[in-house]
C-alpha cells in the first residue's frame, strides 16, 4: 500500500509542477486537475478494501542529510487518517476546477494545491524526525501561500502573516518536543528516529514536558484554544476549496502529531494529562462554538466552529488517556474511538460546509450572512448539502457527527458509573455536559447559518443569486455528501477502521474492548436507517397529499404590517442575541450602533454585533508588545556616532576580558 | 608539487591583470566586464585547485605560508560563486544606473580595479597560512572596499564609509594585537601553531584569541561590534553589499574559525574560545531581532539579516560538533540568499526609485521574477522550510538542545521568532500590498534570470537533499575546525 | 644602557599620548604623532634579539619613520590645511580630564602588565605597558574628540601600539608581511584624508555631528 | 421487542393530545372556569387535518417536510421509553443521547422550518427555542447521569431502576430540575406562555405561526407527543418497575402521567411567566440542583 501512496504523491507532485509550467493552456490544466481527484479515489478505494487485510509496512533508505535517513511507514493510524485526506482530496481537487470561474488562479496554485496534499501524506507516513519536520514545513508553507492568493487585501495579508507566525511558532514548539524525546540518544541518527522514540523509557517528568511542547507546537496547527488565532483569519481568506482541505483535513495534521507522541508515550498516561486535554478539549468546544455564533461572515464562522469541533476530539483524547491512567480501557476504547471518528466525520462535514460556502460565495459575492437569504431556491442542490452538513455538524442523528460524539458520550457513561473515587465520574460528566452544551449551541448556530442564508428572502436587495454551481463543483460537494450519509446511517462499517489505531493509542489495551463499539454502532445502524426510511415515507405521503389537495400559496403573514419587506426578516445578528448578549463577557461581543438618536428617524439607523477575538488581541499581541517593548531598550545602541561605535569594541575587550580572567 | 604555487601564481596574475587593463580601457561598459571575466577564471582555476587536491591532504606550499585544505576550498568556493553571481548580476545594474547617473569614466575604472583587488584580498584571506599575511590581507579588504561604498556619491554613503572605515581599521588593529600575541611565541603560522599548540601558554593564546575575536569579529559584524555593518550594506550599490554580506562576513570568520583549533588545543578543550563565540553569536541574534522592526530602509533590514546570520554561524561554530558542520552549511546557504536578496532589492529599489519600504509595494505584480527571488531569498532568510538554511538552523538548534544548551535554545528561539514576525510583515507589504498598477518596463536580463533560478534550485535542493559526497566534505571540514586536519 | 633607554623612550610614548589627549587642536595633536612616529622608529634597534640579521632591524626602522613620522603626517598635514577653517575638536571629554584619564589609564597598564599571567609580555614591561596604554588612548581618543582628524590621529596612536607590542614582543614576521602591514597603515591613511577632504567638501565641516544620521 | 415499540408510539399517539387537555382544565379550575373540554386537542386535530394548506410564497420545501419530519423524529424519540414494563424495548448504550438528540433533530427542523418563511416573529421564536434548548440540554443530561449512577446502566432502562428509599434526596434533586427543562422543552410557563399568540415573548407558539391545516396539526401533535414522552420520563423514574407488577405499573402509570400534566397546570395557574432575561438563570439554577443531585450520587457523598 505504501507503493501506491508513493506513486500517488508522485502524481501529485508532477501535477503540480506542469500545471505551473504550462499554466497559460487552459485545456491541459483541466485534464490533470481530475487525475489528482481520480487518482486519490483509486487509491481511497484501494485503501479502503484494504483495511480489513492490512499490516504496517515501512522502509528505510539512506538520505543525504545528515542525521536522517528516508523512514516511512505506513501503521493503521497514519492509514485511517489518510481516509479523509483522499476523500477530501478528491472532492476539492474537482470543485476547485471551476471555483474560480473566468478569473484563473494564479500560476503556483495549483502547485500549492498539490504540495499541500503531499505534504499532509508525507507527514502521515514519515518515521524521521527531520522527515517529519521538513513535511510539516512544506504543508505550513504551501497552505499559507494558497491564504495569500489574493494578498492584495491588507485583512489576507495579515491573515498569513499571523498564519505563518503561528506555524513558525508551532515548529519552534515542536523543534523542543522531538529534541526532547530523541535526547537519549545524543547526536546520533537514532535521536531522530520514531522507531527509536517508541522504544525508549521516559521519565515523567521529560514526558510531561515532551506532552506539554507537542500540544503547543501541534496545538498551533490543530487551532485549539487558545492557539486558534490563525484559524478565523486564514480561513476566510484561502479559496473556499483550500478552505475545506485545510479545516477539513489540515488542521487534523495537529490532532494526527498529538495523536502520534501520545503513542510514544503511551505507557505514560496519567490523570492529569487527560485532565488538561479535558480542559482544553471543553474550552475549545464551549468558547469556539460561542464565538462562531457571533460571527457574520460565513466562512469565518466555520472557521470557529473548526476550532470547536477540535475541542470535541480533544475532550475524546482525553477521555481515552483517562481510561487508560484509570485503568479502565472501554472508556478509552470509547474515547479514542470518538476521537478518532470525529477526525473523519469532522472532515467530512466540515470540507462539505466549506464547499457550500464557497458555492454561496461564488454565486453571491459575498459571505456575509447578513445580506444573504433563500439562497435554497436558486441553489437547490448546494442549499440541501449544506442542510446536511449543518445537521451532521450539530451532531444530530442521520448523519455522521452524531456516531463520533455519541462514542464520546458512551465513553464517558461508562467513566460516570465507575465507582471508588469522585475523579472520575466527575471528569466525565463534565464531558457529557459540555459535550451537551457544544451540541445545542452548534445546532443554535447551524441553524442560523442554515436558516438566514438559505432561507426567507434577500435581506439585501443587492444580492443577486446566479442559479447552482457548475456541475463538477456539485459533484465535488456530492461526494463528500455520500460519505456523510454513509458513515452516519452504517457506522459499524467504520468500526473494524478503527481497531488498528486504537490498539496504537492505547498501548494494546483497547484489545478485548471493541465488543462495546461493534454494539452500539450495530445498533444504531439498525434503529437509524428505519428511521430515515419513515421520515422520507411521511415525506413523500405528505407531499402526494399536497399534490392531490393542493396547496394555497399566499404571502407571509405579515403579523399587521401592510408592507412587509425583505428587510424585516429575522438577521443572523438577530437570531443570535440571545445568545452572544447572554455570554457577551466570554465573546467579547459588542453592541455598535450607527445612526441618530431622535424618536423619529430620518435616515434609517443601524445596529450591528460583532464579537472580538481577545485571544489574539488579549494574549498574543500583548506577547509580542511585551518583547518588542523589551527589544526596544536596546535600540539606543545603534546611535550613529561613530566615536561610541568604537567604545563598543573597547568595550567588548574589556568585558571579554574579565570574564575570561577575573571572574 | 608545485601546482598549488602554480594556481595561486596564475590566480594573483589575473587579478593583477584585471587591476591593470582598466587602465587602458575608455568605455565603463567594457570596463565592468573585466571584473567577470577575472571571476570566471577564478572559478575555473578553483574547479581546478578541486579536482587535483580534493581527496588529499592538506596541502602547504609558498613556504607554508599558503595552505589549501577543505575549508579553504569551501569558503573560496563561496567567495568565487558570489562574486562571480555579483559579476554578472552588475553588467546589468550599472547598465540601468548609467541612463540616470552621470558617473565618469574614472569612476567606472576605480570600481572595477578596487572590486578586483578586493577578490584577490579574499582569496589570499583564505589561503594564507600565516597569521601576519591573514592580517595583512583582511586589512587590506576594508582599505580597498572602503571606496567600493561610496559609488554612489551623497552624503550617507559617505559616512557609512567612513564609519567602516574607522571602525573596521579599529577592529582589525585590535586583530593585529592578537596576533602578535599569538605570534610571540615564535610560530606565526596556522599549521605550525596547531601542532605546537600545546607547548604554547594557554592563558597567553587565550588572551590574544580576545583580541582576534573582537578584531576579526569587528570585519565578521558580530554584536556588539556589528555598528558599521548596517550602514556600509545598506549604502552600498548591491553588488557590493551582497558580496560584503555573502562573503567578507564570512571571511572574516574564517580567519576566527582558524584560530579556534590552535586556542582551544592549547587550552586543553576548555571551550573558553567557544564560549566567546556563543555570547557575541547570541549578541548578534539579539541587536539584530531589536533593530530588524523598526527598519524602514530594504538594504538596511537586510544588513541586519546578515547580522543574525553571521551570528547564527558564531553560535553553530561555538557549539562545536554537529554544529559546527551545520555553521559551515549555512555559511553558504546565507551567502546565497543573502546574494539574491540583495540583487533582487538593488532591481527593486532602482524599478521603484527608493529604498522605503512603505513605499515598494506590489512588487509581486509589477516585477514577477525579481518579486519571486526577493520573496524566496526573504523566506529563505527567515528560515522557512523547504529552503536549505531550515535544514542548518535545525542542525545547530538540535546541536544546541542536545548539548544541554537549553537557555541558548531558548533564546535563540525567541530571537529567530522576533525577526521572522517582522521580516514576514516587510515582505508581504512589498511583495503583495496593493501598488500602482501596471507591468515594470524594464525587463529581466538572461543572466540575471540564471542567477535568480539557480540560487533558488540550489536553495530548494539543499534544503530537502544535500549531495552526498557534500555534507561529507563538509563535516571533514568542519574537522579542521574542531581540530583535527591541519 | 638599552634598558634605560626603553623606559625612556616608553616615558617619551606615554607623555606623546597625554598630549595628545591635552591639545585642542589638530595642528597641536599633529606634531604629537609625528614625534611618536620618530620615538617608534628607534624601538627596532632596541629590540636586537627578536631579530636575526641588520636587514630585518634597518627595514622596519626605516619604513616606519618614512611612512609614520614623514609620509602619514604630511597627508594629514595636507588635509589639515585644507580645512584650514576647523580646527577645534569638540570633546565630550573636556581636556584636563582627558589627560587625568590618560595618566591613570598609562598606569593601570603598568599594574596590568604585572598582573599579567604570562611572562613574555615582561621582557620589557615598560614598553609592553606604554602599548596597552596606547591602544586604550587610542580610543579614548576616537571615542570623544567630535573631529575625523582627530579620530584618525586616535586611530594612529591605537595603531602604533601594534607597532611597539610587535617590535618588543614578536618579531617572527617574515619581512613581506612586515612591509604589507606597513603598506597597509599607509594606504589606510591615505584612504581616510581622502575620505575627510570628501566629508569636508560634501559638508562643509569635518565634525562628526554631520555623520550621524544613519542611526537605526 | 416489536410489540413494545408499537405499544409506546401507539400510547404516545393516541394518549398525547390527552395532557394539553388535562392542563388547560387545570388552569380553568384554578381560574375559577369551566374551560374547554379536555378532549379538545382531538377535536382541533381532527380539524386542521381536513383543512387545506396555506403556505408561504417565500417558504421552500423544507417547510412542507418539515412538519413530517418533526414529527417522526419526535415519535421516534418515545420507543426508548417503554410503555409497559417486562417486555423487551430497544435498549443499548447511550440509547437516551439518541433518544434527546432525535428530539434534538426535530427541533432543529421546527428552527428552520420557522426561519423559512423569513418572517421576523417566527425568527425570533427560532432564536429562543435554538438558545434554551441548548441551556436546557446539559441539565437534562445531569439529571439522567444522575438516575443511570443510581440505577447502574448505560442504558435509559437502567435510569427507570433507580428509586429506593434511601436515595430519595437524589431523586428530588433530579425530579425538580428534570421538571423545569420539561417546562422549558415543552414550552411552558414560566418559560413560554401557550396560550398567548403574537405577543413577544412567545418561542414556541409563534414558530408555527404559518403554518396551517394538516402542517399545523402535525406540528401541534409533535408537540404533544414530546410533552407526554417529558412526562412520561418523569414517572418512570419516579415509579420503579421492579416493586410492582406490569399490569399494576402500567394501571398507574396511566394515571400518573395526567397527575404530571396537573402539576404543570397548577405550576402555571400559580406562576406567570418570567422575563425573557430570567429564562437562562432559571436555566442554570435547575443546571445547579441536578449537579448537587449528580455530586451526591457519588458513593463517597453518601456514605455521609
Amino acid at each position: 500500500m505504501l507503493k501506491f501512496i508513493i506513486i500517488y504523491l508522485f502524481i501529485l507532485i508532477a501535477a503540480g509542477i506542469i500545471t505551473t509550467v504550462i499554466h497559460k493552456r487552459k485545456k491541459t490544466v483541466k485534464f490533470l486537475i481530475p487525475l489528482i481527484s481520480i487518482a486519490a479515489g483509486l487509491l481511497l478505494v484501494y485503501t479502503v478494501m484494504g483495511f480489513r487485510s492490512f499490516q504496517p509496512e515501512s522502509l528505510k533508505t539512506g538520505w543525504s542529510m545528515p542525521l536522517a535517513d528516508i523512514e516511512i511507514a505506513l501503521d493503521s493510524l497514519s492509514l485511517f487518517i489518510m481516509v479523509p485526506l483522499l476523500i477530501l482530496t478528491a472532492a476539492t481537487s474537482i470543485y476547485g476546477l471551476q471555483y474560480f470561474g473566468t478569473t484563473p488562479p494564479g500560476r503556483m496554485h495549483w502547485l500549492n494545491f498539490s504540495l499541500l496534499t503531499a505534504g499532509m501524506i508525507m507527514v502521515l507516513i514519515s518515521r524521521n524526525v527531520l522527515l517529519f519536520m521538513l513535511s510539516w514545513e512544506i504543508m505550513s508553507f504551501s497552505s499559507f501561500l494558497l491564504v495569500i492568493s489574493n494578498a492584495e487585501k491588507d485583512s489576507i495579508r495579515r491573515a498569513g502573516w499571523i498564519y505563518l507566525i503561528s506555524a513558525h511558532l508551532g515548529t519552534a514548539f515542536l523543534f523542543t518536543a522531538f529534541f526532547l524525546l530523541g535526547k537519549g540518544a545524543g547526536y546520533g541518527s537514532e535521536s531522530f528516529s520514531f522507531s527509536y522514540f517508541s522504544a525508549q523509557n521516559l521519565s515523567a517528568a521529560r514526558a510531561n514536558l515532551i506532552l506539554i511542547f507537542a500540544l503547543a507546537g501541534f496545538g498551533l496547527k490543530a487551532g485549539f484554544i487558545p492557539f486558534h488565532i490563525w484559524l478565523p483569519l486564514a480561513h476566510p481568506a484561502a479559496p473556499s476549496h483550500v478552505s475545506a482541505l485545510m479545516s477539513g483535513i489540515m488542521i487534523k495534521m495537529g490532532i494526527y502529531g498529538i495523536l502520534r507522541v501520545l503513542s510514544f508515550l503511551s505507557d505514560q498516561y496519567t490523570t492529569w494529562w487527560a485532565v488538561m486535554f479535558i480542559t482544553i478539549g471543553a474550552a475549545s468546544g464551549i468558547i469556539g462554538i460561542m464565538f462562531a455564533i457571533g460571527q457574520h461572515d460565513i466562512k469565518r464562522l466555520l472557521a470557529y466552529s473548526s476550532v470547536e469541533n477540535i475541542g470535541i476530539i480533544m475532550l475524546g483524547i482525553g477521555l481515552g488517556i483517562l481510561g487508560v491512567s484509570t485503568g479502565h480501557p472501554m472508556i478509552s476504547t470509547f474515547g479514542f474511538a470518538g476521537a478518532l471518528l470525529h477526525i473523519l466525520n469532522h472532515a467530512l462535514f466540515k470540507g462539505l460546509l466549506f464547499l457550500g460556502a464557497g458555492a454561496v460565495i461564488r454565486q453571491n459575492g459575498t459571505g456575509e450572512i447578513d445580506t444573504l437569504g433563500g439562497l435554497l431556491k436558486k441553489m437547490p442542490l448546494t442549499g440541501t448539502l449544506f442542510l446536511a452538513a449543518s445537521i451532521a455538524i450539530s451532531g444530530l442523528p442521520l448523519f455522521n457527527g452524531f456516531i463520533s460524539e455519541i462514542f464520546i458520550y458512551a465513553g464517558a457513561i461508562t467513566g460516570v458509573l465507575i465507582d471508588g473515587g469522585a475523579v472520575l465520574p466527575l471528569i466525565s460528566a463534565l464531558i457529557v455536559m459540555s459535550l451537551a452544551l457544544i451540541g445545542g449551541l452548534a445546532a443554535a448556530c447551524f441553524a442560523k447559518v442554515f436558516g438566514v442564508i438559505f432561507q426567507g428572502s434577500p435581506r439585501m436587495s443587492r444580492i443577486k443569486p446566479n442559479g447552482d454551481v457548475p456541475a463538477l463543483m456539485r459533484g465535488g460537494m456530492l461526494f463528500v455528501a455520500a460519505f456523510l450519509l454513509i458513515t452516519g446511517l452504517f457506522s459499524f462499517l467504520l468500526v473494524p477502521l478503527l481497531e488498528g489505531p486504537l490498539l496504537i493509542m492505547t498501548a494494546g489495551e483497547s484489545a478485548g474492548h471493541m465488543a462495546p463499539l461493534f454494539e452500539l454502532s450495530k445498533s444504531l445502524s439498525r434503529i437509524l436507517p428505519f428511521i430515515l426510511g419513515i421520515i422520507i415515507l411521511f415525506t413523500i405521503a405528505g407531499s402526494l397529499r399536497r399534490r392531490k389537495r393542493g396547496i394555497r400559496p399566499s404571502e407571509t403573514w405579515g403579523c399587521g404590517y401592510t408592507r412587509p419587506e425583505p428587510s424585516m426578516q429575522y438577521t443572523a445578528s438577530s437570531f443570535t442575541e440571545p445568545i452572544t448578549e447572554q455570554f457577551s463577557t466570554l465573546t467579547a461581543s459588542r453592541r455598535k450602533r450607527e445612526g441618530g438618536t431622535e424618536l423619529f428617524p430620518v435616515k434609517p439607523w443601524i445596529f450591528s454585533s460583532n464579537s472580538n477575538d481577545w485571544f489574539l488581541s488579549g494574549i498574543f499581541i500583548r506577547l509580542a508588545k511585551v518583547l518588542d517593548k523589551l527589544l526596544s531598550l536596546l535600540r539606543w545602541f545603534q546611535c550613529g556616532k561613530a566615536g561610541i561605535y568604537v567604545l563598543y569594541i573597547t568595550a567588548a575587550v574589556i568585558i571579554l576580558f574579565i570574564w575570561k580572567f577575573i571572574i | 608539487m608545485i601546482l598549488p604555487e602554480l594556481i595561486i601564481s596564475l590566480n594573483v596574475m589575473i587579478f593583477i591583470t584585471g587591476v591593470i587593463i582598466p587602465l587602458g580601457i575608455e568605455k565603463p561598459l567594457n570596463m565592468l566586464k573585466l571584473p567577470l571575466i577575472s571571476s570566471i577564471a577564478a572559478m575555473l582555476l578553483s574547479a581546478v585547485y578541486f579536482f587535483c587536491l580534493h581527496n588529499s591532504d592538506p596541502v602547504l606550499f609558498f613556504g607554508g605560508n599558503f595552505i589549501i585544505d577543505k575549508l579553504a576550498f569551501y569558503h573560496i568556493m563561496i567567495v568565487n560563486i558570489v562574486f562571480l553571481a555579483a559579476g554578472i548580476y552588475m553588467q546589468e545594474y550599472f547598465a540601468k544606473s548609467m541612463e540616470t547617473d552621470e558617473h565618469t569614466a574614472f569612476h567606472y575604472r576605480r570600481f572595477s580595479m578596487l572590486w578586483q583587488g578586493f577578490q584577490l584580498m579574499l582569496i589570499i584571506v583564505i589561503l594564507s597560512n600565516n597569521i601576519g599575511l591573514s592580517w595583512v590581507a583582511m586589512e587590506a579588504t576594508t582599505i580597498l572596499s572602503a571606496f567600493l561604498i561610496i559609488s554612489e556619491s551623497d552624503s550617507l554613503s559617505l559616512e557609512a564609509m567612513w564609519k567602516y572605515l574607522l571602525i573596521c581599521s579599529v577592529g582589525i588593529g585590535l586583530a593585529f594585537i592578537g596576533t602578535i600575541l599569538v605570534a610571540a611565541g615564535g610560530i606565526n603560522t596556522f599549521s605550525e601553531l596547531y601542532i605546537h599548540a600545546e607547548e604554547l601558554n594557554p592563558k597567553l593564546i587565550l588572551f590574544a584569541f580576545i583580541f582576534i575575536a573582537v578584531g576579526y569579529g569587528t570585519k565578521a559584524g558580530l554584536s556588539p561590534m556589528h555598528s558599521w555593518l548596517p550602514d556600509a550594506h545598506s549604502q552600498a550599490p548591491t553588488p557590493v553589499s551582497a558580496v560584503f554580506s555573502g562573503v567578507m562576513l564570512n571571511a572574516a570568520l574564517f580567519i576566527i574559525m582558524r584560530y579556534l583549533p590552535i586556542v582551544e588545543r592549547a587550552g586543553g578543550g576548555s571551550g573558553e574560545a567557544h564560549s566567546i563565540l556563543l555570547l557575541t553569536g547570541f549578541l548578534s541574534l539579539l541587536f539584530a531581532a531589536v533593530f530588524i522592526p523598526i527598519q524602514t530602509d530594504l538594504k538596511r533590514l537586510l544588513a541586519y539579516c546578515s547580522v543574525e546570520h553571521v551570528g547564527i554561524i558564531a553560535i553553530g561554530i561555538g557549539l562545536g560538533g554537529l554544529g559546527t558542520t551545520a555553521a559551515l552549511l549555512h555559511c553558504l546557504n546565507h551567502s546565497l540568499s543573502k546574494m539574491l536578496a540583495f540583487f533582487a532589492s538593488g532591481s527593486v529599489i532602482h524599478e521603484y526609485g527608493t529604498r522605503d519600504m512603505r513605499k515598494i509595494t506590489g512588487l509581486m505584480k509589477r516585477m514577477p521574477m525579481w518579486g519571486t527571488a526577493f520573496m524566496v531569498s526573504m523566506l529563505a532568510l527567515m528560515g522557512v522550510a523547504p529552503f536549505s538554511i531550515f535544514i542548518s538552523e535545525f542542525l545547530i538548534v538540535k546541536t544546541a538542545f542536545t548539548g544541554g544548551q537549553y537557555l541558548l535554545f531558548g533564546l535563540f528561539m525567541l530571537g529567530t521568532l522576533a525577526i521572522f514576525i517582522s521580516m514576514l510583515k516587510f515582505t508581504l507589504e512589498i511583495a503583495f500590498k496593493q501598488g500602482k498598477p501596471g507591468k515594470l518596463t524594464g525587463r529581466v536580463g538572461i543572466a540575471d534570470k540564471a542567477i535568480i533560478i539557480i540560487s533558488v534550485a540550489v536553495l530548494l535542493l539543499f534544503g530537502l537533499w544535500l549531495p552526498p559526497d557534500f555534507f561529507g566534505f563538509l563535516e571533514q571540514a568542519a574537522q579542521i575546525i574542531e581540530g583535527g586536519l591541519i | 644602557m638599552q634598558h634605560n633607554l626603553l623606559i625612556l623612550i616608553s616615558l617619551l610614548i606615554i607623555l606623546s599620548n597625554l598630549f595628545l589627549l591635552g591639545s585642542s587642536r589638530t595642528r597641536a595633536m599633529l606634531r604629537g604623532i609625528a614625534a611618536q612616529g620618530v620615538l617608534l622608529s628607534i624601538l627596532p634597534f632596541l629590540f636586537p634579539m627578536h631579530k636575526s640579521g641588520l636587514v630585518s632591524i634597518i627595514v622596519p626602522a626605516v619604513l616606519s619613520i618614512t611612512i609614520k613620522a614623514i609620509l602619514i603626517p604630511y597627508f594629514l598635514h595636507r588635509v589639515i590645511q585644507r580645512v584650514n577653517t576647523e580646527n577645534a575638536l569638540n570633546p565630550y571629554i573636556g581636556y584636563p580630564v582627558s589627560v587625568i584619564i590618560g595618566l591613570l589609564i598609562s598606569y593601570g597598564s603598568f599594574l596590568f602588565i604585572e598582573k599579567l599571567p604570562f611572562s613574555y609580555l615582561s621582557i620589557s614591561p615598560f614598553t609592553t605597558s606604554a602599548a596597552f596604554a596606547s591602544i586604550l588612548i587610542g580610543m579614548l581618543i576616537i571615542s570623544t574628540r567630535r573631529n575625523v582628524i582627530a579620530q584618525i590621529i586616535g586611530y594612529l596612536v591605537f595603531e602604533n601600539a601594534g607597532f611597539i607590542l610587535g617590535i618588543s614582543i614578536s618579531s617572527t614576521m617574515p619581512l613581506f608581511i612586515e612591509i604589507g602591514i606597513m603598506l597597509d597603515l599607509l594606504a589606510g591613511i591615505f584612504i581616510m584624508v581622502v575620505a575627510v577632504s570628501r566629508i569636508h567638501i560634501l559638508f562643509d565641516s569635518v565634525g562628526t555631528q554631520k555623520l550621524e544620521r544613519l542611526n537605526k | 421487542m416489536i410489540i413494545n415499540i408499537c405499544l409506546s408510539i401507539a400510547a404516545a399517539l393516541v394518549l398525547s393530545p390527552l395532557l394539553g387537555g388535562i392542563i388547560n382544565k387545570t388552569k380553568a379550575f384554578y381560574a375559577g372556569r369551566k374551560g374547554s373540554p379536555v378532549l379538545q386537542l382531538y377535536f382541533d386535530l381532527f380539524k386542521l387535518f381536513r383543512k387545506e394548506s396555506v403556505i408561504s410564497t417565500s417558504a421552500t420545501f423544507i417547510f412542507q417536510a418539515a412538519p413530517a419530519i418533526i414529527f417522526t423524529s419526535t415519535l421516534a424519540a418515545t420507543i426508548f421509553v417503554p410503555f409497559i414494563p417486562g417486555l423487551p424495548a430497544p435498549s443499548f448504550t447511550c440509547d437516551f443521547i439518541l433518544l434527546f438528540y432525535l428530539l434534538g433533530l426535530s427541533r432543529f427542523f421546527l428552527i428552520i422550518s420557522a426561519l423559512d418563511t423569513g418572517s421576523s416573529f417566527e425568527g425570533m421564536g427560532a432564536s429562543r427555542e435554538a438558545f434554551f434548548s441548548a441551556l436546557a440540554e446539559p441539565v437534562t443530561f445531569v439529571t439522567i447521569l444522575t438516575m443511570l449512577r443510581l440505577g447502574g446502566g448505560t442504558s435509559i432502562q437502567a435510569a427507570f431502576r433507580g428509586l429506593s428509599s434511601e436515595s430519595w434526596i437524589i431523586i428530588i434533586l433530579t425530579a425538580v430540575p428534570f421538571f423545569i427543562v420539561m417546562l422549558a422543552e415543552n414550552a411552558r410557563i414560566p418559560f413560554d406562555d401557550p396560550n398567548t399568540h403574537l405577543e413577544l415573548t412567545m418561542i414556541h407558539e409563534v414558530m408555527l405561526l404559518d403554518n396551517s391545516g394538516a402542517n399545523l396539526a402535525l406540528m401541534e401533535w409533535a408537540a404533544s407527543i414530546k410533552l407526554w414522552l417529558f412526562s412520561l420520563i418523569i414517572v418512570k423514574i419516579l415509579l420503579p418497575a421492579e416493586i410492582l407488577t406490569p399490569a399494576a405499573y402500567t394501571g398507574l402509570t396511566i394515571l400518573a402521567v395526567p397527575a404530571v400534566a396537573v402539576i404543570t397546570g397548577t405550576v402555571e395557574s400559580v406562576m406567570a411567566r418570567a422575563s425573557l432575561l430570567k429564562v437562562p438563570q432559571l436555566l442554570f439554577s435547575a443546571g445547579i440542583i441536578a449537579f448537587l443531585g449528580f455530586f451526591l450520587s457519588l458513593n463517597q457523598f453518601l456514605g455521609w
